[in-house]
């Protein structure tokens, strides 16, 4: 190929492609520019990217289908303030960067007007990091992650965090475990991250104080590799352990207990919030986590009592039937509860900042599921701070005990002590809907 | 029964290998096809069996159309390839290689006994059959290529070459041996071959290729006798 | 001592599975002188029609064969429809080994869409048919169950049929042949096309006995977008490698070797290197033997 | 020699006036477009690098995701620990990168076909989990690189987005013409002789592999240079801006600008950011199911791969001039 024509050829494509970034331009360049992004008088968009696909997947993917199934009900019921609420879901695999790339994608292409309960410690630290939301103004509501770092007001000043933080949750296992089993030895495996560290903190001297006969850290996705859960139960068994904590993802829990399972390691097994529902990813799974401890802050979804549950589950019938309602739908459409709340709370003329602001105000005090209380304030971004105890029944569902009578645990992220809550919800708003 | 080549033609792209060529083999005997480098003699051999295909242009053998049809299809119908460089496969065994020849054929006493048949005619491969090929000499290898085409018990010979790359005592018995597999299996043999005396002197007939063309037929005596044939090719 | 010896078990029980699927590759290589990166999908596929027979309660030794055979048909329609139209297209020079390994990974993301459309987020399940609890010894529990014993039985049965039919059958001579010169043995009367859509059947059925047999040793589940069946994959190719991509044997012994050196890092050096391990592993290997532990120097072309 | 300078020269003026399109381009398009833009600024270095060393020489990289990943990493824990100025951050990602590419070159040099293969697919796999082990590259979420904020010269309603567009694709175009110049050059033919006829090249007295490791190295650079910019335009360097995935990216986007010729590589590069948005776009039209919207691009970039196997093995340039001589 002569210079020339190479030369001739680069040119043609320059050409060619500038043609085609203009012509798809277009489109763009005829949005009206005073109107607030992604609100219209009829309709609201919202984003959310998680992973949908593959192997860190598992339960997160049935996550958007119950939370749009209860902006139906909303949407049939009126909308918000008249608009219309929709979801743009965008899989994200667990990736950091693949979260990074939805999210741009979801403010600069699709043009949602905020971000609602995106998923996972490391992609929201990097979308944080890469995205810069916060000095843009796009808010990023009810983030799925306990990671301690996001409850900084003043770094993430658009964001709010839902769960209530690992160090949290660390403080409160430490406060139960020692109660429960005194004087065991007590062996932890915890993801090699950011989401693992900030449990570490909340297990060490200044927080929980607990001491481990033995501790793993494990890298993301590792888990998959053939003989890595079989490493892990062989040190773990070596060191004579007796009570075991789980902090990972439930397929790293999963590939534990079953692996323990086959070299017979039957220690009081502790699974953390993140990965201790692994009966509803695969229910063939559900022998071996029978009589597991683990913690929610939403009732049990087979409370028969519980007027959240029963409603949701009412509404999940209608608008999501081909899933099954399980603890992810049930998270799910509590987070589209609150958020349905937060738009309304926004006033008819919503914007970005008219949103973040009733937050402030208002978020502490929105109806929702939960049995702890929320904390938004115009200082604080941490959602739930509390968690209650309970084990795994023979069905795979998390249950306080038989009577579903809780105990709630309430604590910070700081070195304050875990206490008993004596808090009550706010009751259901008639049919569901928030006034 | 006879080898029958009429109006073959040849193209590869552009250039023009085999250019209306017209022979005849009769039966039973060995013909010997000399040449310059790239007048068409291997192209010629590798389109009888099948490999490289005609442009234009009939070969029949026993009535069967040579042309168009797949060198494993063509094995079957009698005739054997032995294609140019000892044509066999060094990671095999000996008598792997032998085996591999008949690979198609389903009496398996009838194949032991050609094996047998095979072994007593080069008695070095007979005597090395589990050795790996690529630990024979240069010449035993080539008769293993001859051995492994006789496996599949062919009528018609097609012999690319047999003397290339090895010593003159070694080609004098490599010829010797073609000559006396002729006449006593009754084989009907094509002999493609760069040394022109050596094969001539063992053939019944000869064709001359020039730039792809037939350029003399006759017998093998009258082309040694030929004197523009022995200028040209014999050199003498 | 004790643990010595389980890591060791550990890391023949992962090497074996990986030996499995280096011999898929290998097979594949030696019929058509590919890379065939769609092998980790084609066993995802398979154990997929694994996991829907055990799902109708039929019997996991009327599955495992019933996988082997649908990998067998994959693998086989995949060189009939997508590699041989290509070769055929490119012939024997052009873009050599790259082509195919694009042609494989289009075709990875065609299975994967299927199945997708097909399973979408539900899980296919394979348990263990016998128990795989590991057995008591001087009262620790060792990682040997029968499971695994019956993963190494499968295996070695796999391997010692596939040794007879290369070595004492003609369709092992067949497939030896064509692999190593396709020319003389059409010559000769074999039918290559036949003999490779036969070596990749034959691969097809390797790589679903691997994948079946890597899920029932891990998780017992299957999802469409299957991190372990990459990893499965990216090993077995791994391992073919280090024994010499040609051989057989040789892919036995890169998969153990691979399996081993893995397990005795994990539980002694720990979990963080493992991805890394591999690499140097490899390229140790290769620095040391540039064509793999049972390759031959100056050998083939490759 | 002066027929050469002439030639330069007008590259140069060529390049020159591509630069100024593409300038007038970042003023008419959207913040988001601008993005797009920069993305495939990136690509066409990263597809660059591989054509250089698959079509050039004739060598195989299954990894160059973990190039990339190298350069990024060098480029951010230049700016984060040194301080350096955003250009010699990329310098060195540049150099870092060859470096490292010339140790693996050595290794590679000795290897053909499935073996290069298979070393650069566990380079891909490996390479980025050690992120994980040492804490100054930041574990899964990583650390970050920033080129900060456009000069205030520019204009206060200057994106950052923009800027990217910017930084990358003058990154681009000198990556190309100085390519464009090595190919051009004794090097360019020296590859050229050893791919297309390695014996006869040796006897030509070329040495092989001090040949192939150049190639390597000149190509890890190329490749390092584009993952920092990749990472510009993600503000983010973690494991997962490399995944396999990448580097099985990049190879398809060169066999979609023709692996043989550098011409062809702003295809490639426009494919890999046009298909998914296309795809997306019209399963959005077809169906309201999420799950198609998540799984037809995969498809659509799964089949335009083998039709461009079957239809254009040498790439669609070499396609359109064959078409012309007939």
């Amino acid at each position: 190929m002569s210079s020339k024509a190479r030369r001739t050829l680069l040119i043609v494509q320059a050409v060619i492609a500038v043609g085609a970034l203009s012509l798809s331009a277009l489109p763009a360049q005829a949005l009206s520019p005073r109107q607030e992004v992604g609100v219209t008088s009829s309709a609201i968009k919202l984003g959310i990217t998680l992973p949908m696909k593959g192997s860190a997947s598992f339960g997160y993917n049935q996550l958007p289908d119950a939370m749009k199934a209860y902006f139906s009900y909303v949407n049939a019921n009126g909308g918000v303030n008249g608009r219309k609420v929709t979801l743009v879901v965008k899989d994200d695999g667990y990736l950091p960067k693949q979260a990074i790339q939805n999210t741009q994608d979801l403010i600069g292409k699709d043009k949602v007007f905020a971000m609602v309960g995106a998923l996972g410690t490391a992609n929201n630290q990097a979308v944080a990091d890469a995205v810069n939301l916060g000095r843009r103004g796009i808010p990023s509501l009810f983030i799925n992650t306990g990671f301690s770092g996001f409850n900084n007001r003043s770094a993430y000043p658009t964001s709010s965090t839902l769960l209530p933080s690992y160090i949290m949750e660390a403080k409160m296992i430490s406060k139960y475990v020692k109660e429960t089993y005194a004087d065991k030895k007590i062996c932890l495996l915890y993801q090699d991250d950011d989401f693992g560290d900030d449990a570490l903190v909340g297990f060490d001297k200044d927080h929980g104080n607990l001491t481990f006969t033995s501790k793993i850290a494990y890298p993301s996705l590792s888990q998959g590799v053939a003989g890595v859960p079989d490493s892990w139960v062989t040190k773990f068994k070596a060191a004579g352990c007796e009570v075991q904590i789980v902090f990972g993802v439930s397929t790293a829990t999963l590939y534990f207990v079953m692996g323990a399972a086959k070299a017979q390691y039957g220690p009081k097994w502790i699974l953390g919030s993140v990965g201790a529902d692994v009966a509803s990813i695969n229910p063939a799974t559900i022998p071996y986590i029978i009589g597991a401890t683990s913690m929610s802050f939403l009732p049990s979804v087979v409370d028969p009592k519980d007027e959240y549950v029963a409603k949701f589950k009412e509404i999940h019938a209608t608008y999501n039937s081909k899933a099954k309602f399980n603890s992810w739908a049930l998270i799910g459409m509590n987070a589209a509860f609150l958020t349905v709340q937060a738009l309304k709370a926004g006033g008819k003329k919503l914007t970005r900042a008219s949103l973040l602001a009733a937050l402030d105000s208002d978020g502490a005090k929105f109806a929702n599921a939960g049995l702890v209380p929320l904390n938004y304030s115009k200082t604080s971004n941490v959602g739930y701070n509390g968690y209650w105890f309970g084990k795994f029944n023979s069905a795979g569902d998390l249950v306080p005990n038989d009577t579903f009578t809780y105990t709630v645990y309430t604590t910070d992220s700081g070195t304050g002590a875990v206490e008993k809550s004596s808090y009550s919800r706010p009751s259901m708003p008639a049919k569901g809907l928030p006034n | 029964m006879a080898l029958t080549v009429s109006e073959l033609t040849i193209h590869h792209g552009a250039i023009c290998a085999i250019n209306n060529v017209s022979f005849t083999v009769p039966q039973g005997q060995l013909t010997a096809v000399i040449g310059a480098n790239g007048a068409g003699k291997t192209t010629l051999l590798r389109a009888l069996s099948g490999l490289n295909k005609s442009t234009h242009g009939h070969a029949t053998w026993n009535a069967h159309n040579l042309l168009h049809s797949k060198p494993e299809s063509i094995v079957r119908h009698g005739v054997s390839h032995v294609s140019e460089g000892k044509a066999v496969i060094p990671e095999l065994t000996v008598n792997e290689n032998l085996e591999l020849g008949a690979i198609w054929r389903k009496n398996k006493r009838e194949t032991r006994e050609t094996k047998d048949q095979i072994t007593s005619i080069f008695p070095r491969l007979g005597e090395r059959l589990n050795q790996r090929t690529d630990t024979l000499s240069g010449g035993e290898r080539q008769m293993l290529a001859i051995g492994r085409a006789l496996m599949s018990k062919p009528q018609l010979l097609l012999l690319d070459e047999p003397s290339l790359g090895l010593a003159p005592l070694v080609v004098e018995q490599i010829f010797q041996t073609i000559r006396d597999l002729t006449t006593t299996m009754g084989l009907t043999v094509v002999l493609v071959e760069q040394n022109a005396m050596g094969a001539l002197k063992i053939a019944d007939n000869g064709i001359v290729l020039n730039l792809g063309k037939v350029a003399v037929t006759g017998t093998a005596q009258s082309l040694i006798a030929d004197p523009q044939v022995r200028a040209a090719y014999l050199g003498y | 001592m004790f643990q010595f010896i389980n890591t060791l078990l550990i890391g023949i029980t992962a090497g074996s599975i990986y030996s499995l699927m280096a011999i898929a590759i290998v097979l594949v290589w030696r019929s058509t002188r590919v890379i065939n990166f769609a092998q980790g999908g084609l066993a995802l596929a398979s154990s997929f029609v694994g996991a829907s027979i055990l799902a109708q309660q039929i019997s996991f030794w009327i599955a495992l064969p019933i996988a082997m055979i649908a990998g067998a048909l994959f693998s086989a329609l995949t060189e009939y429809f997508l590699l041989r139209p290509l070769l055929k297209r490119s012939g024997d020079k052009g873009e050599e080994i790259f082509l195919p390994i694009i042609a494989t990974l289009g075709l990875l993301g065609i299975i994967k869409t299927i199945l997708n459309f097909t399973y979408g987020d539900r899980i296919g399940s394979i348990p263990p048919p016998i128990s795989d609890k590991g057995f008591v010894v001087g009262g620790q529990v060792i990682a040997l169950s029968p499971m695994r014993i019956l993963i190494l039985g499968i295996v070695l049965f796999l391997m010692v049929l596939l040794t007879f039919l290369f070595q004492r059958t003609n369709l092992g001579l067949a497939l030896r042949a064509s692999s190593y010169s396709p020319e003389i043995s059409r010559l000769a009367g074999v039918r290559v096309d036949v003999i490779r859509t036969a070596g990749w059947a034959i691969s097809g059925a390797a790589g679903a006995a691997a994948g079946i047999l890597q899920t029932t040793n891990g998780s017992g589940a299957i999802s469409p977008e299957s991190f372990e069946f990459s990893l499965l994959l990216v090993f077995g190719f791994v391992a073919a490698v280090i024994g010499g991509i040609e051989s057989l044997i040789g892919a036995v012994l890169g998969g153990l070797t691979l399996g081993v050196i893995l397990a005795f890092i994990l539980m002694y050096i720990g979990g963080s290197l493992v991805f890394f391990s591999a690499f140097l592993i490899l390229i140790v290997i290769l620095i040391v033997r540039p064509h793999g532990i049972i390759g031959v120097k100056g050998g083939r072309r490759a | 020699m002066h027929k050469v300078k002439t030639l330069r020269f007008k590259t140069g003026i060529g390049f020159f006036l591509i630069g100024l399109c593409v300038f007038f381009l970042s003023n008419v398009v959207d913040e988001w477009r601008a993005f797009q833009g920069a993305t495939v600024a990136v690509y066409v270095v990263a597809i660059a690098s591989i054509i250089l060393l698959t079509g050039y020489s004739g060598q195989i990289s299954l990894g160059h995701g973990a190039l990339l990943g190298i350069g990024a990493y060098a480029a951010a824990l230049a700016q984060i620990y040194a301080h350096l100025p955003i250009w010699l951050c990329f310098v060195t990602a540049v150099l870092v990168t060859a470096i490292f590419g010339a140790l693996l070159g050595v290794a590679a040099a000795r290897l053909s076909g499935p073996y290069l293969a298979g070393t650069t697919l566990a380079l891909a796999v490996g390479l980025p989990s050690i992120a994980s082990q040492f804490s100054i590259l930041g574990g899964e979420q990583g650390i970050s690189f920033n080129v900060g904020w456009p000069p205030l010269s520019l204009g206060a309603d200057f994106t950052q987005y923009k800027w990217f567009f910017w930084i990358a694709t003058i990154a681009a175009l000198i990556m190309m013409w100085f390519l464009q110049n090595i190919l051009s050059s004794r090097y360019g033919r020296m590859w050229r002789a050893v791919k297309s006829n390695s014996v006869a090249a040796e006897l030509a007295g070329i040495g092989i592999g001090s040949s192939k490791v150049l190639a390597f190295t000149i190509s890890s650079g190329v490749a390092g240079l584009a993952g920092a910019l990749l990472a510009m335009t993600t503000n983010n360097v973690s494991p997962s801006v490399f995944p396999l995935a990448l580097s099985f990216s990049l190879a398809t986007g060169a066999v979609l600008s023709g692996v043989n010729t550098l011409g062809g590589v702003m295809i490639g590069s426009l494919a890999l950011v046009a298909i998914p948005e296309i795809a997306s776009s019209a399963s959005n039209l077809w169906s309201e199911s999420e799950n198609t919207a998540m799984i037809l691009p995969e498809l659509i970039v799964s089949a335009l791969l083998i039709l461009t196997v079957f239809l254009a093995p040498k790439g669609p340039i070499e396609k359109l001039r064959a078409r012309h001589r007939h």
